[in-house]
């Protein structure tokens, strides 16, 4: 039986295609074709072709909301723990990150976690004397020595739009906190929170310092480029950098930590999200053999293979990481909050992720506040968010 | 005899005409008014609900938050319109204008001045990001080494720039083709009327106002028709320079992106809507289509046979 | 009426003629650096490593440092897709030209009942937003079976090409002197010999204005590949290459020969048929 | 062997009708020249004959076959356009070659009509060049060559000269007049250049407004013009129409004197026309229209003096070159005996005694 | 007043020179016509005069103000372009207007002056239409009414005629007489229509190759042409050149016997200029070159018979319409006393007793 299997992940071709021989050596009868697609039109080339009914029979999808998306509109065969036994083991967040709201019904299986953190150089850390800051002043302290060594500190750009939903969360997690996101789920706060806009106030103040000049005209790639060659000592972004960061510089040494609340008490806390699942095509013909390669690739084996060559925190559970940056990222892990807008407000319009995006770049630029911002969020969102509908 | 010669000539056009309605009869006629037929049903994500009749095109114009992002999207567009309108074809006309001269090198500008039209739009929105860098662009550096340091800006960061830095790389990538048109239309003006002007006049400008104008009207016609459609189906340089949501918050959105990221759904948005997208494909068209008509109408009735 | 025109005589002609045509001049020399500027700049790129773009961005590069291109051509099937793209857009160019000189011809050379409302109808087909169409088009290729076949995008391109190309030749096609007709109607020709043997030759330049016009958009687009087409064999250059760049969003310097080869071969097209295009261009085609 | 009967014909285009019904006989080996003002129909009639338009009423008949339905190509025509039409994508000899091969001749036929042609025409040295690397005289000679070569029985001809200088039309027209005599097919020819219609034609065929004036040699029109239309239109400087009236046997103008007058039906008021190297000027002189003299043009070999007579008509008289006149001089006009043309009055019909 | 001089002016487009040097004096209230063969440099001159196009080398006074450097608009001139030159898009009251406003006269006097035109020829009932409304004759009254609304001191005429039907032509060049007469500029008037340049001239200037080859009035060039070419350019049909050697009292033709001889300088080989008025025919005569018919063409009021001369030479003879002669007719030439020109055999310069 041969089977299609749809991914965006380019870059990670040639690890696929080790691990579909794998699987095909030991269920021989199945093959599986890999075919990626360009990242940003996925979506579009994916709902096209399952309403023309010739999608894939297995397919990477993305997670919560757009997941729902392909889900709702049946063409997502539902996975069980019958049919998946393994999906019983996996974290609660991630199955939640796969499955659809109104029913719980589980529609992929989580791949990867991915985490929003501080990436540093860890030579030029090294270099001035610094140390991972263990408090919003210290991490401050140290963008100014490095500043003025001439070394930008923040390699961060916002004129990429999803950047700023990074950047905000990526740093400003630890000073929001644990109780705020507890609260703000259970219907008790919303965005108006002063945890909220003082940590927005923060982030807005030291990226205004420590990014590089005009870093609201610097998109993603460029900024990219900027740490890894060297230019700037951090970055602030997900896990999934450091593959990327080693590629295009393998003589960098990279260190990751949480960005610090007020105090060194505080919880240091990175944003956690699933990145998407391997979900099966309802109206595939070959379903036996598709369920048969999702059950592979919820399997321990895959797990760690996935983890040990593509460097990514595989969301399987008791997978070991070799790579110890990935097994500091998996620490971190421990102590997390969800990667807000994704995990929670994409599925409406106004989506969150759209409206803080697209108010941090206005506070960036200076045309609003963090209160503004928290106001515009609560609203923006009642248009479709219940709880805040009052 | 004459029947047959008839019947024979019409069975001719017929074999010429009906192969290429055919092919745009299938592939873009009939998809498209299947796809504008989308505008009338309730969707959730690709799943198509009920008939809902107007209510996703009351929804696109009346409705929070589709209402603001509408209007700021049209606003977007008509400064697209205008500003290309100035950057685009004003500049186009004054340079088919000095290549109709034929002054020395002619030849070279005219295979220059075209050259970017023929490169894809990719290429000319990675070349601007590259020179729109804030730290890194030539445009920042080159206003640096002049000592104008304080005009560089991060171009495409700020909702003041953003827009007219793409508009910018558009009039670059495009401004070929308006200069062509005016330059043929400039080639078909008699050469004794020129003559006849000189005798009458020094002035460049009244030669220019009172006379090439008003008979390059047909160029004109072709240019600003193709230029309100292009400018209001405006999508990929946006798109790539921009992003799928305008960034920065919003500054660059226009129709073409809004509808795409409606109909499609974004990374940040993931949301999906066939009905809210269509109504506002719909919309647009029947926008452009309207004002395009009215616009060719009204200047054809300007042209002047020569 | 001499007083006055001895004062005509006494002002100064000259400065005014020669600083006219000066100020144009140098108009067009900024434009054409203006123009060309960007286009070298990716060539140099192409060449140099990322952190030389970035740290001069205008520097002449070591044009022996040939890696980006053969990181580009030993990690992507770059032959492939750009034969690939060679056999799409040429196979379109010859149905739009084909077809569109018809189509063309029947509307511009013949009086008959509904030929503007067909003209009309082409002419609509210039402003519809095909990319909403994308799911329909999906279904229609699966029905046709031609889902992840080049023919797909064949066809998709010549229905968008054709409108523009009916445009542009039924003006032309409209300005032929009809004695040549009557001549050969005279010498017994048939209509469609006509039309082949005496038509067809004289409408080449418009032919080439039309041809230009849609290969430029065939050849960049990477739309309707990413759609229909998923076999790695059968990409096309831009698509194959947009994915490949997916991979170095960040090495401006692979980046940039990708752009580069991409543009080359039209490039190239363009300035061999530049002559030709441009006579074409400006004697009149467009009415 | 060409025998042409028009009978009644009519041509409508949408609802205008521009030709009004035509009837025509033209007989083997003839040269006939059609002219009349532009817009009369001339063209339009070439092409009902040619085929290129259909025929609204009546009949076309060559050599008793009604052709009304005949395709062009079958009907033994070749035409020569007022613009040439040559295939500018073909040299010369392909040119030729292309009505020929449709004909199905074969290559060897082809070829040698060909040469044939090329000699008569002394186009043998241009048969590789393209219509644009040719002169306008050679471009001409290629289009009569490339009618030559399908040996047709009928030839029309358009306003073939119309294009070129003065110089090379004259030469020119000398060449068609050879071919005429050397290949002698039937000629229909239109132009209207006076010079080229009297020298050429065997049969002149006035045309107005879609309908025949006169049908004749050229002597015939210039001597006796059917009605005013033909006499003004034939012969340069125009003739003069002087309206008089017919009293006894004198032409008297009003208010201007008048002439003797010639064998003529009845009295009454009648147009005379005079021809410039039919009438005199006097300085002094008892009998004749008495006139001013406006102007003069010295034409080299000839001059003509145009007089205004009394009755406000411009007169053109001929004279020799040494005759001075100077505006507003007094004349007095004379009539050459028997130079003189009388019309009707009311419809402007040649009166004959 | 406007005096113009062109002092050895010379004309180059990139690298070939197409005027070689032109000196010419033209005076106030002239009317002067340029002829020559198409390409021989008459528009180029009138241009340069305009001002539209620089003088390579060589000076333009105008009344005594060098003019090679200041613009066209500022020379006073005026100028009437072959094809009109209309602003389409303007009515016929702007495209007057247009150039009066721009030389600042004020409202009511551009109104009086276009008043004044537009009466002057007749064009008070179209000052509203457009140019693509109006017949050929009334674009052309357009053209010159555009011209004589600036007043200028000189205007400026590129074979304005020539799009023209023959009807018209005659009866606007009839206007162009009379407004020269009235308004009373000097006018420049290209031409290649011999008519034109007879009547309307004062002095017409014969150019060749982009030289001057003879300039004087009209009868002068008709009566004493400088050279051959001059004497063949003027005059229709041309001029027959016989090659003769001088012998005695006699001019012989190479096997075809002699005429008499004029007073010539001695003897030799020299070029006998006859032209067709100048020469009869004679069925049975002793004397004078013998020839045959070639054939005859009848033109209404003349008729010319070209006869080939015993040495090859095409001759042309005027004859009255009613002197009949048929193809290879043998027949003689004589010459009328005192018609003959003589030419150097060398140069083609006029030879003078
Ligand atoms: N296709 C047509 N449709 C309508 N009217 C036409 C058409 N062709 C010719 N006519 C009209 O028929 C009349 C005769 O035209 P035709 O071309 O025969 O004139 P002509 O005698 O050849 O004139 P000219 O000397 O200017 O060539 C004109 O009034 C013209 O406007
Ligand atoms: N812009 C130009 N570049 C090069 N050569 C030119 C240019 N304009 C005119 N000539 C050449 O100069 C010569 C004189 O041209 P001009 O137009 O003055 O001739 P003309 O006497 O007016 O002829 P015609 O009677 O045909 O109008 C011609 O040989 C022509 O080819
Ligand atoms: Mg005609
Ligand atoms: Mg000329």
């Amino acid at each position: 039986q041969d089977l299609t299997f749809w991914s965006w992940r380019q870059e990670d071709r040639a690890a696929y295609e080790q691990f579909i021989d794998t699987f095909e050596a030991a269920n021989p009868g199945i093959t599986v074709t890999f075919e990626t697609f360009e990242a940003t039109n996925y979506n579009t080339i994916l709902s096209t072709a399952l309403a023309g009914g010739t999608g894939p029979d297995v397919m990477m999808v993305r997670a919560y909301g757009g997941l729902e998306n392909v889900a709702v509109a049946g063409y997502l065969e539902e996975l069980t723990t019958e049919s998946v036994p393994a999906l019983a083991e996996f974290a609660a967040p991630a199955i939640a990150a796969e499955s659809v709201r109104a029913d719980s019904k589980i529609y992929a299986v989580p791949f990867a976690s991915q985490t929003q953190l501080v990436i540093y150089n860890a030579t030029i850390f090294a270099d001035n004397g610094i140390e991972e800051p263990q408090t919003w002043d210290e991490l401050m302290a140290a963008s100014q020595k490095l500043k003025d060594a001439g070394i930008i500190p923040f390699a961060n750009g916002t004129a990429t739009a999803w950047q700023n939903e990074t950047v905000t969360f990526g740093l400003g997690s630890s000073l929001m906190g644990k109780e705020f996101y507890d609260e703000l789920m259970a219907g008790t706060a919303d965005f108006t929170d002063a945890r909220f806009t003082s940590a927005l106030t923060s982030v807005n103040e030291l990226a205004q310092e420590y990014f590089p000049d005009g870093f609201i005209g610097l998109d993603y790639p460029s900024a990219q480029q900027l740490f890894s060659s060297g230019m700037a000592a951090m970055f602030v972004g997900g896990s999934y950098e450091l593959a990327t960061f080693k590629a295009q510089n393998p003589d960098i040494e990279l260190g990751v930590f949480a960005a610090p609340g007020e105090t060194a008490e505080d919880a240091k806390l990175v944003g956690l999200y699933f990145d998407g699942g391997y979900a099966v095509n309802a109206a595939t013909p070959n379903k036996e053999a598709a369920i048969t390669f999702v059950n592979y690739l919820a399997s321990q084996e895959f797990g760690q293979a996935f983890a040990n060559t593509l460097n990514n925190i595989s969301t399987i559970p008791n997978v070991t990481f070799d790579n110890p940056l990935l097994a500091e990222v998996n620490e971190l892990n421990q102590s997390s909050i969800p990667y807000l807008m994704l995990a929670h407000f994409r599925y409406g319009e106004p989506s969150g992720s759209v409206l803080i995006q697209a108010e941090m770049q206005k506070l960036f630029s200076g045309e609003t506040t963090p209160e503004a911002i928290g106001e515009a969020l609560t609203t923006g969102l009642a248009a479709w968010y219940e709880p805040f509908q009052n | 005899m004459p029947q047959f010669r008839m019947t024979g000539r019409g069975l001719w056009i017929t074999v010429l005409i009906v192969p290429p309605l055919c092919f745009v009869a299938l592939f873009i006629v009939y998809p498209i008014i299947s796809a504008f037929a989308y505008a009338f049903f309730d969707w959730q994500g690709l799943r198509r609900l009920d008939f809902v009749g107007l209510e996703n095109f009351h929804t696109v114009l009346f409705v929070e938050p589709y209402r603001s992002w509408t209007l700021n999207a049209f606003k977007n567009n008509i400064i697209v319109f205008f500003a290309l309108m100035v950057l685009q074809n004003g500049l186009g006309f004054i340079l088919a204008y000095a290549l109709w001269r034929e002054l020395p090198g002619a030849r070279f500008h005219r295979i220059a001045v075209f050259l970017p039209v023929v490169l894809s739009t990719i290429i000319v929105a990675y070349l601007f990001k590259l020179f729109y860098h804030p730290l890194f662009g030539v445009v920042n550096i080159s206003l640096k080494s002049i000592g104008l340091g304080e005009w560089a800006q991060p171009w495409l960061g700020q909702s003041g720039t953003a827009l007219w830095s793409i508009i910018a790389a558009q009039a670059w990538h495009m401004v070929g083709f308006p200069t062509l048109v005016f330059l043929a239309g400039m080639q078909r003006i008699p050469g004794e009327i020129l003559d006849a002007v000189r005798m009458e006049t020094e002035s460049e400008w009244v030669k220019i106002t009172k006379i090439v104008w008003p008979l390059v009207a047909p160029s004109a016609t072709i240019v600003f028709t193709l230029l309100f459609v292009g400018a209001f189906n405006w999508f990929e340089l946006p798109y790539i320079m921009g992003g799928l949501d305008g960034s920065p918050f919003g500054s660059t959105d226009v129709l073409g992106l809004y509808f795409y990221r409606t109909a499609f759904g974004n990374v940040s948005a993931g949301q999906q809507d066939f009905g809210l997208g269509s109504a506002l494909a719909v919309l647009i068209f029947i926008f452009i289509a309207a004002i395009a008509a009215v616009i060719t109408t009204r200047l054809r009735a300007r042209e002047i046979q020569l | 009426m001499s007083v006055a025109t001895t004062n005509y005589y006494d002002r100064r002609g000259i400065l005014g003629t020669l600083g006219r045509d000066g100020l144009l001049q140098i108009i067009l020399i900024a434009n054409t650096i203006l123009m060309l500027a960007p286009i070298v700049i990716m060539v140099f790129s192409a060449f140099k490593t990322t952190p030389q773009i970035f740290q001069s961005p205008f520097g002449i590069p070591d044009f022996s440092q040939v890696q980006n291109f053969i990181k580009i051509w030993s990690e992507t099937n770059f032959l492939r897709y750009l034969l690939n793209s060679f056999l799409v857009t040429g196979a379109s160019m010859v149905l739009i030209l084909t077809l569109g000189t018809m189509a063309a011809y029947a509307i511009g050379r013949y009086a008959f009942t509904g030929a503007s409302f067909i003209l009309m109808f082409f002419l609509a087909g210039l402003t519809l937003p095909l990319k909403l169409a994308i799911i329909p088009l999906f279904m229609l290729m699966r029905d046709l079976s031609i889902l992840n076949n080049q023919l797909s995008l064949i066809f998709v391109y010549t229905a968008m090409g054709l409108p523009s190309t009916v445009f542009i030749m039924t003006g032309f096609i409209r300005t032929l002197p009809n004695e040549l007709e009557d001549a050969a109607r005279m010498d017994g020709a048939s209509e469609a010999r006509i039309m082949w043997s005496i038509m067809l030759p004289l409408v080449r330049p418009a032919m080439v204005i039309a041809g230009i016009q849609n290969v430029v958009p065939i050849w960049n687009d990477f739309f309707f590949p990413l759609v229909f087409i998923q076999n790695d064999s059968l990409k096309t250059l831009p698509q194959g290459l947009t994915t490949f760049m997916g991979e170095y969003t960040t090495d401006w310097g692979v980046l940039f020969s990708g752009l580069t080869l991409s543009a080359a071969p039209i490039i190239i097209i363009y300035i061999v048929l530049s002559r030709q295009f441009i006579a074409g261009m400006t004697s009149g085609a467009i009415k | 062997m060409a025998q042409l009967s028009l009978r009644g014909i009519k041509k409508r285009f949408r609802d205008t009708e521009v030709l009004h019904g035509i009837d025509l006989e033209i007989g083997d080996r003839e040269f006939v020249v059609f002219v009349g003002p532009s817009g009369c129909g001339k063209s339009t009639l070439l092409r009902l004959i040619a085929g290129l338009d259909p025929i609204s009423d009546g009949e076309f008949v060559l050599n008793g076959h009604r052709m009304n339905d005949v395709a062009p190509s079958r009907r033994g025509i070749a035409m020569v356009f007022q613009s040439y039409a040559l295939y500018p994508h073909m040299d010369v000899y392909e040119n030729m070659a292309f009505g020929a091969r449709l004909m199905g001749l074969d290559k060897a036929e082809v070829e040698r009509r060909i040469a044939e042609a090329a000699q008569m025409l002394r186009l043998e040295a241009l048969l590789k060049r393209k219509p644009r690397e040719l002169s306008g005289g050679q471009r001409q000679r290629v289009a009569i060559g490339r009618a030559l070569v399908r040996k047709p029985d009928v030839f029309l001809l358009d306003e073939p000269l119309s294009n070129l200088d003065a110089a090379l039309r004259s030469e020119v027209r000398l060449e068609i007049a050879k071919l005429h005599r050397e290949i002698g097919g039937t000629m229909i020819y239109v132009t209207h250049d006076q010079v080229e219609a009297m020298t050429l034609a065997d049969k002149i065929v006035v045309m107005n407004n879609g309908r025949i004036e006169q049908v004749g040699s050229p002597r015939e029109l210039y001597e006796t013009p059917a009605n005013t239309f033909v006499a003004t239109f034939i012969g340069s400087p125009r003739m003069t129409l002087v309206d008089v009236t017919h009293e006894g046997d004198r032409l008297a103008m009003a208010n201007g004197g008048s002439v003797a007058a010639g064998t003529l039906p009845g009295p009454g008021a009648l147009k005379l026309g005079l021809r410039p190297d039919g009438v005199q000027l006097h300085r002094s002189a008892s009998e004749g229209f008495a006139g001013r003299v406006e102007y003069t043009e010295y034409l080299g070999d000839n001059a003509y003096v145009y007089v205004r007579l009394a009755n406000g008509t411009l007169l053109s008289a001929r004279t020799t070159p040494n005759d001075l006149y100077t505006p507003d001089e007094a004349v007095t006009v004379s009539v050459t005996p028997g130079a003189a043309h009388y019309f009707s009055a009311e419809d402007g019909r040649r009166l004959d005694p």
